[in-house]
């Protein structure tokens, strides 16, 4: 059954590298990686590099065109690619310029000097090429990029997780933000995270996107109305809670997503 | 098991032995209580007892059941390695835990769930863990989502071993099982006296008194309502504002529906099964290979939790499979509350009919 | 209710723990697999037709499978496998001498003492066929205690068609009344188009003697169950197999569970007047009272 | 001996983000060298507009993988700094706890992945795991800590959780620090060891004086913050960052350039341990006296070693913060400090790990965010890289161009770009002129610096010198603005007479 090692590669494009971070934070277990694979390319941590890769691991979105080619040229090259982390995987906050066009967003940034720029409307890497696995999470958790990697090397899929965090968050013991006064976009947002920013008594924002079917219309009612200590407290420090603030709240890490829920079921929050 | 005639039996144990009770227990093994966690002040939670001065026995209800202690959140089955045929450890279960400071309703839902994973064929998972436990009660005060008394579990028992109630001297101790008395062992007590009967008996009023709110109907009548009629519009109505997170769930002491998964080690030769709670009102709860989901919409879950809360469970064990601690309603992330919806369903059903 | 084999050796104390099965043989058909299993300690897995197992493939998940071959045959027993999932992907992809982990068998099976000198009608839509195949190998290994066996099977086109060496066998045997049809035929088919219910309607069925046997997609039981009922056939006497999520086997994990029955313990198969006032297993899906 | 050469190192590896080197060499001459950030753009400063200030916290860290402690630390002193928020010592002390763990990451990363393979000749440290099973199992033990350090105090390394504008939502488990100050007593050995490594490496002896910019406190190693100091011109409060650092763009690098009182300025551990080199506890500085650092130190190779520097100061100094943490008692700060939003503006400076990061916000009475200014320490270091560049290359030129290719990395190495950071990075096509980035004006929006009038002023953009002048012009002509005059102003660099700005006037 032992064949040769699959080559696995790094590549990253619009992003803070902070996925690419996390896996370097296998430590001990790169070692173990390393019995299964061997290591094409890997521009943070080594010199040189191959182009002869089968597993490509793409961090960040695509928002310009020489990325776009180099992905192109990715996808040719290796028979699997991972979008690894949420930039890569559903646009993350890069895609939050795109609620402006092209032109818009230099002539915010640049003024009158915008026709001088080029950039494209950021898009995760499933956009722009097929892709194989999606490893969601600003940044990637470290279990989870170990369970991908693993199925990855045994040949099984990682479908995205389908809970929303409230459920890992409740596993951990937690009491629920919500009621310590902190509103959260927890119920609504895909686990695999561990709810590790809840757990902490932090607010989750939605960082590893909707979940499948998401009650957006129950979300914005219970942010904008049901909320007893959540709004009290806003409301304490002089604060709208309006569906406008929720709705902005929401493209955080979902414009896209938010746009095709609307699409699909006619609202939206 | 013979039932020992001499049981229950009574005595009265003061706070500062509590302490001495407790930190003798802690000398023998795993002892598990509320507490406060430091970084969720004024909430409690179970965890493991490490000094028995963090134990607090005066609480309102956990944000999760003691149910963990034997039915863990996550935990693994069993481990898997190659070999011809391939090696399977069992992973034992958890600690034989000393559970400490339970409520009347948290020992009802111990109590429901030794009767649905105790139903042939068993989970013997669930009975390993408990036949080595040893659960000690107490009485508590209600807060204004508890309804335990319209079920009938206020002043439960069953399963402890022991059951405190605050008295002015102390705790009055009754001893339900020798297990029960073993513990107590040489702990410092003294006889119980009238006085402190009457004490008790006085508490036990003065919580019956305390619980607001109330089922407006009895739990065989409501299986009968939900079973009769459809509500759908209510069921609609409370979809309309549930997330589906599952929090009711996960937070309920009496819901025990778990999913299992396998794990490769790093050799991606051996590995483990792993085991978690779950919850049906979770999209994909009841979806098979293929994507088909069995109950897609999301009334059709909310009325899964009613039904098998106070209907399907109702009629395979003689009881309701809530216990009316109200986690669920302080749990959910949409404010929709158990109790409100379930009253409301049953007026639905009562309309018309005269008195409830 | 068996809660795991009772043979000797298995860890009666651990109630998830799997026991290991070799893969004596895999023979792979157009879109599924039919694999033959020997559990370790070679003892028979003691079922009856209708059961299923969970089956582990390690480091993949388990999974529930009906078995498709009788008690009556060998001390193996066989599992058609369609991928479906990354498990069932892992298994139609295992090798001859591969281990896999068995839990069970799980369930009520087929109603074999009721049918018992009535007519057996077996309806199977698609895979719906394996579970049926042990019943029809029961019952022709049992002929003499049986009336007539009626066999129905709509497949969705002609290289979808399961167990072929034993549809054609059915086709040809004098025991077995075999009605093939598919959905969708290609340029080579020459039999049956159609969905099961039309050769339904055109047998001639002694509706007092006959027990039928219905397993499929769950759109298909409306159908069929119309189609019964309208042949005036007891509702008592229509048995489904139900599919649903099965992670324990046991009537605990809560994934099957159906109004007030647990489908892998109190089914998978049911007497269709049992499912009658069950909003789920009925609504939508299943036929109309 | 090379006399013509054209050296082209394309995404130049183990450094974090895209960079190019370009090197062109003529007759044995250096006609050209060149660093150039070709990051794709990501935008910050633009869709960190409309969103509360929470979010914005939140999205600051977010800029950078490596540096989203100082990140959010940054933007939570702006944020705090525009509503007047007072955090208790308790979350000043958590916030430089995270530091320490941040930058002992960052240090140790760079220090042992980036750099140490240059000098044992490996193509990464991974390559070692043969030979050096000791260095690479010491180099993840100090990650690990200071991975640790941060989960303890922040959830983890990478993009903190719970660190909110007002002080800690979650009660630090006195317990854990506890565990953490004993790991980080071991340490420091493997911080000696550290030392002792590159203390081994031959770094070239390679001087040029500049500017060194850095924070500065009296009392206190200023990662959390302090005064902004020069060491050229002192002293400077933080807020007042935009009278000093200028910031402009080159037309080949998708980065901005700042500069200061000279044509370019460094910041990062050297000019940190340069202007406090006062300040150093005896550990760390027993650490500088072992690699032979000694302030002021020209040489931009023993950035590295000031990196060694101060991570012994982490470790050092960590273990006294627990200690103070641990004798007030860790407590709940259930009375956070209330955040009430209201209209404003707010300046934070801290020392990222690779030098000093402003984040400046204006936010309306609703907490939402006006306008944001980002001025990373990349961008501050990419002037002072390429005048090292260009004053070391020379040197090299009848070197093998292999050889020429590995030093120039080296030294690009050694500043420790972090080019992911580059915030407002700009895409350019090759283009002769150089063009300077609209800043942000003082109690302006930008919108309003956006006039028509503006256009005018980057065409009028000096092509000779390649230095924008806008700095000068802002500083200069500042008054006269308010009289409303438009002014014509010639650059001031290249003396041609023919570049000139209108200002506009108000």
């Amino acid at each position: 059954m032992k064949k040769e090692k699959p080559r696995i590669a790094f590549f990253d494009f619009a992003c803070c590298e902070g996925c690419q971070l996390t896996v370097l934070q296998l430590e001990e277990k790169l070692l173990d990686l390393l019995d299964h694979v061997e290591v094409a390319a890997w521009r943070v941590a080594i010199s040189g590099g191959s182009d002869a890769y089968d597993i490509a691991f793409c961090e960040g979105s695509i928002s310009n065109r020489e990325d776009e080619e180099r992905l192109h040229r990715i996808r040719e090259t290796a028979g699997t690619v991972v979008s690894l982390g949420t930039c890569a995987s559903i646009g993350c906050h890069n895609a939050l310029k795109n609620q402006w066009t092209g032109g818009e967003v230099l002539e915010l940034v640049y003024g009158g000097e915008a026709g001088r720029f080029e950039t494209l409307p950021a898009r995760p890497v499933a956009s722009v090429v097929p892709v194989d696995y999606q490893i969601l999470g600003c940044p990637a958790s470290l279990p989870e990029i170990e369970i991908v990697l693993k199925r990855i090397l045994t040949g099984q899929p990682h479908p995205l997780p389908n809970n929303p965090v409230c459920v890992e968050c409740k596993r951990n013991d937690n009491l629920c933000v919500l009621e310590k006064g902190v509103m959260c976009l927890g119920p609504v947002t895909r686990c695999g995270c561990d709810a590790i920013c809840t757990s902490y008594g932090d607010a989750c924002q939605g960082c590893r996107g909707l979940v499948d079917e998401p009650n957006l219309e129950a979300a914005v009612r219970v942010l904008t109305e049901n909320h007893r200590h959540a709004i009290m407290d806003a409301v304490a420090r002089g604060l709208r809670v309006d569906r406008e603030r929720i709705r902005t709240w929401f493209s955080l890490y979902n414009g896209p997503d938010l746009q095709l829920e609307q699409e699909k079921t006619g609202h939206g929050p | 098991m013979m039932r020992d005639r001499s049981l229950p039996s009574y005595c009265v144990i003061s706070p500062g032995s509590v302490l001495d009770f407790t930190a003798g227990i802690l000398g023998k093994g795993p002892v598990m209580g509320p507490m406060v966690r430091p970084d969720q002040p004024g909430f409690h939670v179970f965890d493991r007892l490490r000094r028995p001065e963090d134990l607090v026995l005066e609480y309102t209800t956990t944000t999760m059941p003691p149910k963990k202690a034997f039915f863990p959140p996550t935990e693994t089955v069993f481990r898997f390695s190659a070999g011809d045929p391939p090696n399977l450890t069992p992973v034992r279960g958890d600690p034989p835990w000393v559970l400490l400071g339970v409520h009347p309703c948290d020992l009802s839902a111990i109590d429901a769930l030794d009767r649905a994973y105790s139903f042939p064929p068993p989970d013997r998972r669930w009975r390993h863990n408990r036949d080595r436990s040893i659960i000690v009660g107490v009485d508590c005060m209600p807060d204004e989502y508890c309804f335990c008394d319209s079920l009938g579990v206020s002043q439960a028992r069953r399963p402890c071993d022991l059951f405190l109630t605050e008295i002015e001297r102390g705790y009055l101790v009754e001893t339900h099982t020798r297990a029960g008395g073993e513990l107590l062992g040489e702990a410092r007590t003294s006889n119980a006296l009238g006085q402190d009967f009457l004490e008790a008996e006085h508490r036990r009023r003065q919580k019956a008194l305390g619980i607001q709110a109330r089922l407006s109907a009895d739990p065989g009548r409501l299986a009968d309502f939900l079973e009769a009629e459809p509500f759908q519009e209510i069921w609609e109505d409370i979809a309309a504002r549930c997330y589906s997170c599952g929090s009711c769930n996960t937070t309920c002491p009496a819901c025990f529906c778990f999913t299992m998964d396998d794990v490769f080690h790093w050799d991606l030769q051996s590995g483990e099964r792993r085991r978690a709670w779950d919850s049906c009102q979770l999209l994909d709860f009841a979806a098979v290979a293929g994507g088909h989901r069995f109950r897609e919409d999301r009334w059709q879950r909310v009325r899964h939790r009613w039904h098998r809360k106070f209907l399907h469970l109702y009629r395979r064990f003689g009881r309701p499979f809530c216990t009316g601690c109200g986690r669920c309603s302080r749990a959910c992330t949409a404010d929709i509350n158990i109790l409100d919806e379930t009253n409301r369903i049953i007026a639905a059903a009562t309309k018309g009919r005269g008195h409830a | 209710m068996p809660e795991t084999g009772k043979r000797a050796g298995v860890p009666a104390d651990w109630t998830y723990l799997p026991e290991p099965a070799r893969i004596v043989s895999i023979r792979r058909e157009a879109v599924d697999a039919v694999i033959e299993l020997e559990l370790a300690d070679r003892s028979a897995l003691g079922h009856k037709p209708g059961q299923f197992v969970q089956v582990s493939m390690f480091g993949f998940g388990e999974i529930p499978i009906s078995i498709c071959s009788s008690p009556t045959r060998t001390g193996r027993f066989k599992l058609c496998v369609r991928p479906a999932g990354h498990v069932s992907n892992a298994l139609y992809r295992a090798s001859e001498g591969d281990w896999v982990g068995i839990r069970g068998p799980f369930g009520r099976g087929f109603p074999i003492r009721t049918m018992r000198n009535r007519d057996v009608l077996a309806v199977a839509g698609g895979i719906g066929l394996a579970p049926l195949r042990s019943l029809i190998q029961y019952v022709r290994d049992n002929r003499e205690a049986y009336g007539r066996l009626v066999v129905v099977y709509g497949a969705r086109n002609p290289s979808l068609i399961l167990f072929r060496t034993d549809v054609e066998a059915w086709t040809r045997g004098e025991d077995v009344e075999m009605f093939l049809t598919v959905d969708e035929a290609d340029e080579s088919w020459t039999g049956r188009t159609g969905v099961v219910t039309g050769p339904l309607k055109e047998i001639d069925l002694s509706t007092r003697s006959t027990v039928a046997a219905v397993v499929g997609p769950p759109v298909m039981f409306r159908f069929v169950a119309a189609e019964l009922l309208a042949k005036g056939m007891n509702r008592r006497r229509i048995f489904f197999s139900l599919e649903r999520r099965f992670e324990c086997g046991i009537g605990k994990c809560g994934h099957c569970q159906l109004n007030g029955m647990y489908v892998c313990q109190d089914g998978p198969v049911f007497r269709y007047s049992d499912l009658e006032g069950f909003s789920e297993a009925v609504e939508a899906r299943a036929p109309e009272r | 001996m090379v006399h013509e050469a054209n050296i082209h190192i394309h995404h130049l590896t183990r450094v974090e983000g895209h960079g190019d080197i370009t090197a062109v060499i003529q007759d044995g001459e250096l006609k050209e060298v060149q660093f150039s950030v070709v990051e794709a753009p990501r935008f910050f400063e633009a869709f960190l507009r409309d969103r509360a200030y929470d979010e914005v916290a939140h999205l600051a860290s977010r800029i950078c993988g490596i540096c989203a402690v100082s990140h959010r630390a940054a933007a939570l002193k702006a944020i705090e700094a525009a509503f007047d928020v007072k955090v208790s010592e308790q979350t000043v002390l958590l916030r430089r706890l995270a530091f320490y763990g941040e930058i002992l990451s960052s240090h140790v990363l760079h220090l042992y992945f980036l750099v140490a393979p240059d000098f044992l000749g490996v193509p990464s440290l991974l390559h070692l795991a043969e030979r050096e099973r000791e260095t690479i199992k010491r180099a993840m033990r100090l990650k690990r800590l200071a991975y640790d350090l941060c989960r303890e105090v922040v959830g983890r390394h990478t993009h903190p959780v719970a660190m909110n504008a007002g002080g800690f939502p979650f009660v630090h488990d006195e317990a854990g620090l506890l565990r953490m100050k004993d790991r980080l007593i071991e340490a420091k050995e493997d911080i000696r060891e550290t030392v002792s490594l590159f203390r081994g490496l031959s770094l070239p002896s390679f001087e040029r004086e500049t500017e060194y910019v850095s924070l500065k406190h009296p009392s206190v190693y200023p990662f959390y913050g302090g005064d902004l100091f020069s060491s050229e011109s002192g002293s400077l409060a933080p807020e007042a960052y935009r009278e000093a650092v200028r910031e402009y763009v080159q037309p080949h690098s998708t980065a901005k350039y700042a500069r200061w009182n000279r044509s370019a300025y460094m910041v990062g551990a050297l000019s940190r341990v340069n202007n406090n080199h006062g300040l150093l506890g005896p550990f760390a500085r027993e650490a500088a006296d072992r690699l032979g650092l000694e302030a002021p130190c020209h040489n931009p190779f023993m950035n590295n070693s000031a990196q060694v520097v101060e991570s012994a100061l982490c470790v050092e100094e960590a273990v006294q913060i627990i200690d103070r943490l641990l004798e007030r008692g860790v407590r709940s700060e259930e009375e956070l400090a209330p955040v009430h939003p209201c209209s404003g503006r707010g300046v934070g400076a801290v020392e990222a790990p690779r030098g000093t990061l402003f984040h400046e916000y204006a936010f309306d009475d609703q907490g939402r965010c006006l306008e944001a200014n980002l001025v990373i320490p990349t961008a501050q270091n990419l002037g002072n890289l390429e005048e090292d560049l260009r004053s070391y290359a020379p040197g090299l030129v009848d070197q093998e161009e292999s050889v020429i290719e590995r030093a120039l990395e080296v030294l690009v190495r050694a500043y420790d770009p972090c080019i992911s950071c580059s915030t407002h990075v700009v895409r350019l096509e090759r283009d002769p002129s150089t063009h300077e980035q609209a800043g942000m004006k003082g109690g302006s929006t930008m919108k309003e610096s956006r006039e028509p009038d503006e256009r005018e002023e980057r065409d009028a953009l000096c092509p000779e010198c390649g230095h924008a002048f806008k700095a000068y012009v802002d500083r200069v002509v500042q008054d006269d603005k308010k009289s409303g005059m438009r002014q014509k102003i010639e650059c001031p660099v290249c003396g041609c007479g023919e570049c000139s700005v209108v200002q506009p006037g108000t």
